[in-house]
């Protein structure tokens, strides 16, 4: 039992690790090599993510252990010891999920970045923190550890911030980057605080461990202060209403690809919120509080997010509060989801009977999960083209571009795929998910259901306003003689908007054979995710 | 301002002459800490600040001038990704049970596999397996970090601080 | 000697010591040492869990025969988030050089191009 | 009334901080030691190390270790980064 796809999930973090430390020494080599190297490198690690995936869809469902340094790889507890004393991944259904949403952006991003690099200073290490920030989101997306789910969190937050800065000559880059690392900052001290407060509790860091330990010794009031803590500092990094501020300066000001990679970031975070919510902390009554919190959060996001978007002339701002809107209705789907979850009869045999008879709050988490692959690739392939538009047009304000259409004739329908995509119009995928998500928050509430159709509308208001702007009238400056992107920045492209319409035009098949296990995983699969670690049910 | 000049020519004779005495013993101890990590307090990350608390010294002490042929700054950052990958390598030599299994320790004698009595004992120096390779590994990743991080703001912060 | 809660408290204190200058201090370098008096906090708090009363450093180097040791997995997680701080201040910091740079200054209220 | 708001937050998380510090068990007296006991008990046998702290920090919890100098690698690059030597056109307010 010794094979690739058994240690998929730690060479999934070794591989890009290797890049990045190997990278600035590669780059002493030259140009051509470094991006045949990190090229190498994102390839494996995508197709390491995809056969992890792939392993886990195909197998029978209950989560994967793999103990870091054990003497084997099944046993986490030494004989006569009920907790585990070393860090573990932990594979289930969502995390399985969340790796192929990363590896998705991550291809798209980085290979994007060759063309988009080109003429710019200080390659390899743009290159080594694109791959520390992969590295890290794959980290927290699959370990079974609130520690090292910590320090994979200030991974991304540093590497995150080197990225949004490294643009040194432009004045705003540094306002977001001490801006955001301070808040990112913030967040993860918020978190480390809250693992210190579990840790004193119940003396292991292990989420399974903690996870039945809250179950069998019920939730103490140092429980829900950390489960406060912890919601605070990773709504915070997901970049949810109240706490949104830094969010559109990063996805702003960070380069066009690494964006797109920063909403990959976000969505692991809100992976953790969910984690915590479901796995941690999924039982008792005061669950249905916890998911009224996320409806507020949800219904905050969509509104505010949707608005401040209507008046920004910036285009990478404008699509960056579209970005944080869309952080909105997952949160939606899934607290609709949990309200529901708690209305049902704690137990795991009547959730799962719920969920083959597709409940409406199982409907729910699905059309919340779903959106998440489905925002991804809309939002990524919307900043890969304004990458590709304020590159040819030399500016970011809609009001000075114009008549981009007539020589960018590929970005241009890009442009449109992911706007409809995103504003949920229905050949595309933002739809698939988005109804579900109005089916189900109907039931439950229809005011729910109203905000998040108008704010839909609205964004293609937003995106109709944007895309005049830049694409059509007149050719202003230098969209006179502006080209079409090189072939290295139209394939990336080219390939996230195939999987928008794939998406799109196939929703059951990815609903049933991805979607579905992720959402059981959280809807019923607590039993399981503690039952692999610990042994038992 | 005296202070301000200071990173360019460093300071007094007598702080120079001190500087100078006293950077080999921060060096030595700062090893010790690196070397003896599995036996006492300390370990890779301590010993490495230690180290790198002399690098700092003698940049300010001496000035950016003066320490101009002893600390490059490329040579630092080359060595600290060496020092990361070697951690890394380390990590991955005991991937054929599990990433991060520690293979040299307890294999009787050898490389770093001797056993180490139970309970108090003075400490044997052969021991730990991969531990103390590692402490190597990070030492040497975070005497040259830390010190490229000082180089480079010291420097830096006067060129693009003021623009 | 018994003192209950009172070192964790001082540790809280020391949190929010650093909110307070994060939150209410205007010039960047300040905001900065908040944000670093947070972690020394939340360090401190950290590895004050693992005190267990009388009990000695765990190394058995120095340690005497069948005496109790504190717990040692909060002295390694501390190390590791002094590690994380000490580069996220030199990040924060070297942002901090950059801004004062573009701005000329360090104040807050200045440093506003980011709105809305 | 940005003041006022933020001194409202800043207020409830001092209550909170403050709340969870009073609400952890007593100073000195660790709930569930068993993790810990195990290390304390096992190092010098399955590690061969005199130091406990050291053998959780680089064999039993080694992979937070990794991240640890992960994290420090990315700080070094990302300060490198932004103090680096750049092109003629990346001076101050250059393109975007």
């Amino acid at each position: 039992m010794n094979t690739l796809a058994t240690h998929a999930p730690v060479l999934l973090i070794a591989v890009p690790l290797l890049g990045a430390f190997a990278t600035p020494l590669v780059g002493k080599l030259g140009r051509g090599a470094r991006d045949l190297f990190v090229g190498l490198i994102v390839a494996l690690t995508a197709a390491l993510a995809g056969l992890l995936a792939a392993d886990f869809f195909a197998g029978s469902g209950v989560p994967s252990i793999y103990v870091l340094g054990g003497q084997g790889l099944s046993i986490p507890l030494p004989s006569g010891m009920t907790v585990p004393i070393r860090i573990l991944f932990e594979v289930d259904g969502m995390s399985a999920f969340m790796t192929l949403i990363t590896a998705l952006v991550t291809l798209a991003g980085a290979y994007f970045s060759f063309s988009y690099w080109r003429e710019r200073s200080g390659g390899s290490m743009y290159f080594s923190l694109l791959l520390l920030l992969t590295a890290g989101i794959f980290g927290m997306e699959l370990t079974g550890d609130m520690f090292n789910f910590f320090v994979f969190l200030e991974i991304t937050s540093i590497a995150a911030c080197g990225l949004i800065g490294f643009r040194v000559w432009l004045k705003k880059s540094q306002e977001a980057g001490f801006k955001v690392m301070t808040l990112y900052t913030l967040s993860g001290l918020f978190v480390l605080l809250a693992v210190a407060l579990l840790y004193g509790q119940h003396g292991a860091l292990n989420m399974a461990f903690i996870a039945s330990q809250i179950g069998t010794l019920g939730v103490t009031v140092v429980d829900k202060i950390a489960l406060g803590l912890l919601l605070t500092g990773l709504a915070m990094k997901a970049g949810a209403v109240p706490m949104h501020m830094w969010a559109p300066d990063a996805y702003g000001e960070a380069p066009a690809p690494t964006s797109a990679i920063l909403v990959a970031n976000s969505q692991a975070s809100l992976y953790a919120v969910f984690r915590v919510l479901f796995t941690l902390f999924g039982i008792g009554a005061s669950i249905a509080t916890n998911g009224w919190i996320l409806i507020v959060l949800a219904v905050l996001t969509i509104f505010v997010g949707v608005t401040m978007a209507l008046v920004q002339n910036d285009l990478k701002r404008l699509i960056a509060y579209g970005a944080v809107s869309q952080i909105g209705y997952m949160l939606l789907g899934v607290g609709v989801g949990l309200v529901r979850r708690a209305s049902l009869v704690v137990g795991g045999a009547a959730l799962a009977d719920k969920a083959t008879a597709l409940d409406y709050g199982f409907v729910a988490m699905q059309g919340g999960i779903f959106h998440m692959l489905n925002d991804a690739a809309c939002i990524g392939l919307l900043f890969l083209t304004s990458g590709a538009v304020i590159r040819a047009s030399g500016t970011r304000d809609l009001n000075k571009m114009g008549g981009l259409a007539h020589r960018m004739k590929w970005t241009t329908v890009f442009f449109i795929i992911g706007a409809f995509a995103l504003a949920g119009i229905p050949p595309f995928n933002g739809f698939a998910s988005k109804f579900l998500i109005y089916e189900a928050s109907f039931k439950l509430s229809p005011f729910l259901s109203v905000i998040a159709i108008l704010s839909s509308i609205m964004l293609l208001a937003v995106f109709v306003k944007a895309f005049q702007g830049a694409f059509l009238g007149p050719k202003v400056g230098l969209a006179v003689d502006a080209e079409e992107a090189p072939l290295g920045m139209l394939v990336p492209m080219a390939v996230l908007a195939l999987v928008v319409i794939a998406f799109g035009l196939f929703p059951g098949f990815f609903v049933d054979t991805i979607v579905t296990p992720a959402a059981k995983a959280l809807w019923y699969g607590r039993d399981a995710y503690i039952g692999a670690v610990l042994g038992g049910g | 301002m005296g202070g301000c000049g200071m990173n360019q020519d460093g300071m007094s004779v007598i702080v120079r002459t001190v500087t100078r005495f006293i950077y080999g013993l921060i060096l030595v101890f700062g090893f010790y800490v690196i070397m003896h990590g599995h036996l006492t307090p300390g370990g890779g990350f301590q010993g490495g600040a230690v180290v790198a608390s002399a690098f700092a010294l003698l940049l300010v002490a001496l000035g950016t001038a003066g320490v101009k042929g002893h600390l490059n700054k490329h040579l630092l950052q080359s060595l600290e990704e060496v020092g990361a990958l070697a951690f890394l390598g380390l990590a991955f030599a005991g991937i054929g049970t599990a990433f991060f299994y520690n293979l040299l320790a307890n294999t009787g004698g050898g490389f770093f596999g001797v056993g180490v009595p139970a309970g108090p004992n003075a400490g044997v120096l052969n021991a730990g397996g991969l531990v103390p390779l590692m402490n190597w590994a990070v030492g040497l990743k975070v005497m040259t970090g830390i010190a490229c991080i000082v180089i480079v703001m010291l420097v830096g912060a006067r060129k693009e601080g003021t623009e | 000697m018994n003192v209950g809660n009172f070192p964790f408290v001082i540790a809280a204190l020391l949190v929010v010591f650093g909110l307070y200058a994060l939150l209410f201090k205007r010039n960047l370098i300040k905001m900065v040492i908040g944000v670093s008096l947070v972690e020394t906090g939340v360090n401190l708090f950290l590895v004050m869990l693992g005190y267990r009363s009388d009990g000695a450093a765990p190394i058995y180097t120095y340690a005497n025969a069948g005496e109790r040791m504190v717990l040692p997995t909060p002295q390694a997680l501390t190390l590791t988030s002094i590690v994380i701080g000490l580069a996220t201040t030199a990040l924060l910091l070297s942002f901090a050089v950059f801004v004062h740079g573009h701005y000329g200054t360090l104040d807050v209220r200045k440093i506003k191009e980011l709105r809305g | 009334m940005r003041k006022a708001l933020l001194l409202v937050c800043f207020l409830f998380v001092t209550a909170f901080l403050l709340l969870a510090a009073t609400s952890t068990r007593p100073f000195g007296t660790p709930n569930e030691a068993a993790m810990d006991d195990y290390f304390i008990a096992n190092a010098q046998g399955e590690i061969a190390v005199n130091n406990v702290v050291t053998a959780v920090v680089f064999d039993y919890r080694g992979f937070d270790t990794l991240g640890e100098a992960t994290v420090l690698f990315t700080a070094v690059i990302s300060v490198l980064a932004l103090f680096r030597k750049r092109r003629e056109d990346e001076q101050w307010g250059g393109a975007a």
